[in-house]
């Protein structure tokens, strides 16, 4: 493919917009450009056929299966995008009077109480922008808390080693040391560590439960109260709700907020890297420290209020609107029975793959799992050499998505397989083959998988060469880019 | 009521009983009864066709406006048709982070032409893959100037307030002091800039065009910023750069900007994009993605997920951002945008918004009580005073389908873009002057 | 102003140096002077914004109706989400007729899977890529009954009078006899029928339900038909044929259908789809594509434009039919449609439609002056009087958003489909009831 | 590819309507079916991806340069998908009272407009779903034409040899005789023969100009003379009306009625065959007899009205709407200039293409051309053995569409070439090479081209398997299709 630079030539445009129709007024010419941006410069046809082409080189839930493990990468209803395009939501200025917006409201309020009623927490903010987003916001309410409460000491943060590096990235970004407890043989919390970490200096805990190995950790109420005795809060990961969404809520196991990924538990798309949603969910001894604004209804018409402690605002405006109106268009669809019916399914599929592969494949913690499972490739490697990595980079060549691969980073060798609940047996059951067929292939000659993939149209990328010389950018001819060898015209 | 599940209840209980089990319940043995929900307090779900319904009457419930003159960080702009046709692809909507650059290549590719052309316009050497929008943007810039030695923020009061709250609340985690300096003339004073910096000054933030639609100095700001040893980050409005001096060849160290003018919609006020882009010198602090080139073992130009050593999934809490997910989608509108426009087209949008709002601007001086509050320079935004009740002019406008300037403490802050023709504008004057009467 | 070109001015000079002329005139040379432009009245171009504009405002200046009780041949039905965004995709939306079967198997596919539900909808052997519309379905059917010996037409009067004008239309070319039937309490007079009938008679029409939404007995009429020799084309509704004999186990020689029902919006009246299949004996009959099945040199299974001995590019003057564009992308349209709802699905689709169109029956008949003009079964639509001016009525209800039923000359037709909901007919009731106090 | 009868199981399903809110009222047993269709049940993802997949095998203007000779498979602009998808068009009734229907028939009577002054007629229909059913409209204004003045002796249509086979099965289907005249040895309509055919039974002449062979006929006027003095009318087949779009009208040749092809012309999309539109225009003695009804306006508003002497209705309705909007979208964009810019540019696309091929292929008929030039493959099959058929399906294999094969039928071995305007240099360049390239092959392996296509997924399929054997529809195991092998379950 070419770059659309590849494809400018002088002159070449689209006539998008009219002549000037007022007297024409423009700023002095000290405050201009001295020349114009190297935009690209190509004709409609040639652009859209550019888009298609790129399209063909991407793979989205709707060319295949996408079993990446802790990215929940559901069905993405078609619906939830045509409303959500509606020009009654997508046309609407942030700031126009709150009686022209009183739909949007009442939809963010409606979204704050579903999410809240499947969380069991006391009120919502949908402002985060994405999970990592929500996790910064929950523990600015933790902090705000305890500065409230005058107790300055809490300055660490209980991690487990199976977490996501956001949690402790966000633990350093709220301004607190992070304390990572070690998991005990079943893949759970070690509850002797955890009791051992925690004190006076604790601020919280934060946990993804079921865990990255995809295990619901059995003494989840107990590791609540460890914190709370301590003096801490328990903050919830939301990442793993998905199997747990209508039959077990973060609320009533001990947590005091939680954020949810929007874009993972409740099927808005992930857009290739984002837009996401990090709704946070609290109890009611953090609502009055929720960032602002917040949306109340009062009087009979919604309005947008600052809590009275707030932690102030994380972003512009009121969150990631558009994703909000589809995740509240999934949960309307889906309701009280659906909900719940959606987790189990997750869980079944999940556990109905590993069984047709732990014959194979070493399976470190033993089930049933949830909503994903890990496989370790080590032993696999050790006997024939064939890496994680081979393993699903030959995967591509089946026409599917891997799974997550080296994470958890307490599984050295581990593919995280998350098939989700919208996918069919027969979608499982290829997947399965999938997989057994790697691993016939990884003993009759593993050194053919370290070239896989083999149809995809490009092969595996130097990626050590990308980051020792990064080329991060086109680069007209006429300059160039310090020492890198920019990409060129 | 959807679920959106292939299987069926009767294949589902064949799964489970091929499993050996019994009851789904039996999967989820380890979930103690305490944590277990008994009366989910959810409604019924919908069919597609109420589901259709119950969205389409709340959206029915939003003004629509037939004009809009109102910005203060959010533009109604032209979107060229294709800009949706290309963001609308599935491949696209429905793709994860390309992880997997083999089958992603063209999301990545994608992303790389974003990150050039986000160079090209703002004359920085290197741009990430996006952030959550401008203010965040903002937040994450003043991360990456922040070192032992230097750590507080200066900000111009003329910067828009969001981003002034957002990065309050991000320096608040760290304890890090946000001084900001007030205006003169609608402008960052700038005696009051020089003395708000010293040598604990790690940044000062600086919008151009500022939040009142005010030209700010930006070369005479920039190098007191540096004078102070201080880095200097410009907030810059994109579409405006279509002809303004960029931020790069002003001197700034790090460029952010609120991508929404780039080709997405109002949509109350997200998905948005933070634009982020700095000097190579800051390059390995960039927060979020970014995508390099590279090749692969057949010779093929190959594009990939890059300098991941700055990420928080490597460096975990030693990372200086948690950032993963970005706003890939909406990259993708605005690297469409930018390509669809080009650089006339880019240059003729911001002409004409600028161009209108003079117009704008000189209409309703006519009209006794709406004079410009400051003398200076400004683009396509404006300050005006205004002789009655802000919010009485706003709502009588708005029952007429147009949506006023928006009231502030200093009066009414207008905008206008490509959008608003002159027909359009002579109308407003037309309703604002009947209503003062 | 717009021109799509991608070559520039000055590459266009340098093509046409290239190929040694001088101006673009020279290639022109031989295009009489008598026949050359010399000042195209036509506008000056538009740019896309003002292009948008200008068809905004007039479509703008169209009533989109809240709740819509009006069909007679155009119906507003529920359109899974899922079949929008299928019909949008721009492969099939800017491919040709696939001649070129190799790069063609998606849209081949999707043809040969939309004919297979055709058949299995109709209860008929054998469906052609489609045809414009069920107008002109019905024209063509009536084609292929004709022959030397029996080329006259027999039409219900309860058949769709659009249908029956373009009948006519197309008999008229060939000078042939178009006999209509009359009615008796809202359906085929059965007497007449068979009086119609006789040794010249290619075939009849008939329609079910038929224009007025009365139930015929197909059965009986097709058997009269028969025995005298002629074809039978029944005219369905395809949406009905979620729950109602299909015209193949009726006996049927030939099926049409108007097919908008199935996926496509109103569009003021087009483009819409022609439904046409037949039993095997017709199969070499049947007007425009036939995509059929066969393998390629590997085995593969492969799709094909098919039966084309049968067509005007090899038959010329001989052909029965100049047909060759259908409306695949329609036909696209009610594939996709019709594997989203499925047999359960379309069940509900025509069950909800007749049960709320008995109950809106019901409920006008509290009102005085609103009495059934027939006691004849119906399906999802029926006629009532109207006491007052119909267009008084319609004129009220429409500014009120509602779109009344259609004034015939024997009532107002009414009709429903699953997207009136009960709160819409009791709002309907009500308006009509302050209407006619 | 499966089918998506293949993706069915029992009971799957989405859910899309609701339950009955009225009390259940359903026909008599007697009027049931028996059966339930045997309708595929499907889930929405496994739609999703059906869908998608298909889409991946199929190839538009979006996807690559497509120079099929007489489609004009010119760029669709995609703001002409975005307008004529307004609720205001899409979404409203044909049967709405006129006066909540205002905009619509705007747009129609400017449609009809702009038509007229580019085809120099007086009156325009946009009736006509199809350039087919245009020419059926076409022929029977002239047959009513002379059966209004009592004449009812003109029963022949002449059409050269060169013509479409539309003409000729369009002139029995209005219950003319057709009459052949032969091309002379410039490729344009043999003057002599046209004055030997013509006589008191002549009804008129159908004519392509430029013709299928891409050339203007330099003797149109007294071609349109002959015919008129013999008391015929003259109609213009609108299918080549792109390279003289407002460089030179058929009425000022003297025709007096012609169709219009939107979907070639006026660039709106094909949909893999449809829907298209073919609007009549004609000149004022021949408006009376229009298709009913037609728009006017009358006392400042837009009517719907039944012309006089009606040759009647052509299809429900008033013609396919949406699609005439896309057409004045267009024309709305290109204006005075862009129209006849555009014709310009199909020239001088098409010459120069040509002038890259003809030092290696035969070009039948000297140029200069029009939009399109035919290529004859006989001289280089008599050498190689490479057919036209080779040399297109070998053409797939650069990622472009082939021109039209074996038409027109005059020219054995024909390919016909037709780029169009919205084509840049660099593609024609592409193409040229790729023809360049394929002569090379056929001389030094015509062989290996009678396999072509080679990257495709599927090779070229038998169709006379499919003609003699016909497979037309998926059957369910449980029925049989006479006695063919229909597709199985």
């Amino acid at each position: 493919m070419k770059l659309v630079f590849e494809l400018s030539k002088q002159g070449r445009a689209s006539a998008l917009l009219p002549e000037c129709d007022v007297p024409e007024a423009l700023p002095d010419a000290a405050f201009r450009r001295a020349e114009a941006p190297a935009l690209p410069e190509v004709a409609e046809v040639d652009l859209d056929r550019h888009y298609n082409g790129l399209a063909d080189e991407a793979f989205g839930v709707c060319n295949g299966f996408y079993p990446l493990g802790s990215c929940t990468m559901k069905y993405n209803p078609r619906i939830n995008e045509e409303v959500s395009a509606l020009p009654g939501f997508s046309d609407i200025h942030p700031l126009q009077p709150e009686g022209t917006v009183q739909g949007a409201l009442e939809a963010m309020a409606t979204a704050c109480d579903l999410l809240a009623e499947i969380t069991g927490m006391d009120a919502v903010t949908l402002q985060p922008a994405a999970g990592a987003q929500g996790e910064f916001t929950g523990l600015l309410l933790i902090r705000a808390y305890h500065k409230a409460a005058g107790d300055d000491a809490r300055t660490k943060i209980i991690v487990p080693d199976s977490a996501h590096g956001t949690n402790p990235a966000t633990a350093s970004m709220a301004g607190f040391d992070t304390v990572n407890v070690p998991s005990n043989e079943s893949g759970g919390v070690d509850l002797e560590a955890l009791r051992a970490a925690v004190g006076p200096d604790t601020a919280g805990l934060m946990l993804t439960n079921p865990n990255t190995l995809g295990l619901f950790d059995p003494n989840i109420i107990e590791i609540c109260s460890i914190v709370h005795e301590a003096g801490g809060l328990c903050y919830y990961d939301g990442a793993n709700l998905n199997p747990i969404m209508g039959i077990a809520r973060p609320g009533d196991m001990g947590f005091d907020c939680v954020h949810l990924n929007l874009h993972k538990t409740f099927s808005t798309p992930h857009g290739g890297g984002g837009p996401g949603s990090g709704p946070v969910g609290c109890k009611a001894h953090l609502k009055d420290f929720l960032p602002a604004p917040i949306v109340e209804k009062r009087d009979g018409a919604y309005a947008l209020v600052n809590p009275e402690r707030s932690i102030g605002r994380m972003k512009s405006f009121y969150g990631n609107f558009g994703v909000a109106i589809r995740a509240l268009a999934y949960i309307l669809a889906l309701g009280k029975d659906g909900i719940p019916e959606a987790a189990r399914t997750a869980v079944l599929n999940a556990n109905y793959l590993m069984s047709k592969l732990e014959d194979r494949y070493a399976i470190p913690f033993a089930g049933p799992c949830m909503h994903e499972f890990v496989m370790d490739i080590g032993p696999l490697k050790e006997e024939t050499g064939a890496s994680a990595l081979d393993v699903a980079k030959r995967f591509l060549d089946f026409g599917m998505h891997p799974p997550t691969m080296y994470f958890p980073l307490i599984v050295h060798e581990a593919l995280m397989v998350e098939p989700t609940e919208t996918e069919s047996r027969e979608t499982l059951d290829a997947a399965a083959e999938a997989f057994l067929a790697i691993w016939d292939e990884a003993h009759d000659n593993a050194e053919a998988l370290h070239n896989a993939p083999l149809t995809t149209r490009i092969g595996r990328p130097d990626e050590v060469r990308a980051a020792r010389n990064p080329v991060v950018r086109w680069m007209p001819d006429a300059r160039d880019f310090g020492g890198s060898d920019g990409a060129k015209r | 009521m959807g679920n959106y599940l292939p299987s069926t209840s009767t294949e589902r209980e064949q799964m489970l009983a091929d499993l050996g089990y019994e009851s789904i319940d039996d999967l989820y043995a380890v979930v103690p009864a305490e944590a277990r929900v008994h009366d989910l307090a959810l409604p019924e779900g919908l069919s597609e066709l109420e589901l259709r319904d119950r969205l389409g009457a709340m959206a029915a419930k939003n003004t629509v406006f037939r004009s809009v003159f109102r910005g203060a960080g959010a533009y109604r702009r032209f979107v060229p048709a294709l800009v949706k046709t290309v963001i609308a692809k599935e491949e696209f909507v429905t793709a994860y982070t390309p992880y997997q650059a083999e089958i992603s290549q063209g999301v990545l590719q994608s992303i790389f032409e974003y990150q050039s052309m986000v160079c090209e316009l703002t004359g920085m050497d290197v741009s990430n893959a996006s952030l959550y929008d401008g203010a965040t943007a903002a937040a994450e810039a003043v991360f990456m100037c922040q070192d032992r030695k230097r750590s507080t923020v200066v900000v111009s009061k003329t910067v828009n307030p969001q981003t002034i709250e957002t990065v309050r609340t991000y320096c608040e985690g760290r304890d890090v002091e946000v001084v900001v300096v007030p205006m003169r003339n609608g402008a960052t004073d700038m005696q009051a800039l020089a003395e708000a910096l010293d040598d604990k000054t790690a940044c000062a933030i600086v919008q151009q065009p500022n939040y009142f639609g005010v030209l700010e100095n930006t070369g005479e700001i920039i190098e007191t910023i540096h004078e102070a040893g201080a880095k200097a980050i410009v907030s810059a409005d994109p579409v405006s750069l279509g002809i303004l001096a960029s931020p790069g060849e002003m001197g700034a160290d790090i460029c952010v900007a609120e991508g929404q003018s780039l080709g997405l919609p109002l949509s109350f006020g997200g998905p948005y994009l933070g634009i982020i882009c700095c000097t190579k010198q800051l390059m390995r602090k960039l927060p979020g993605r970014i995508v390099g080139q590279t090749e692969d073992a057949r010779g093929n130009r190959a594009f990939v997920l890059t300098l991941q050593a700055r990420e928080q999934h490597i460096r975990r809490e030693k990372a200086s951002s948690n950032v993963c997910s970005n706003e890939a989608l909406c990259a993708l509108a605005a690297g469409t945008y930018l390509a669809c426009m080009g650089p006339r087209g880019l240059a003729r949008a911001a002409e004409l918004s600028c161009s209108k709002a003079h117009y704008l601007a000189e209409r309703l001086a006519e009209i006794p009580g709406f004079e410009l509050v400051w003398d200076s320079p400004f683009f396509n935004e404006f300050m005006t005073s205004c002789p009655i009740d802000p919010h009485a002019l706003e709502q009588g406008l708005a029952e007429r389908g147009v949506l006023a300037g928006l009231p502030t403490e200093h009066g009414i802050l207008w905008c206008t873009t490509e959008l608003n023709s002159k027909t359009q504008i002579d109308e407003l004057v037309d309703m604002v002057r009947s209503a003062v009467r």
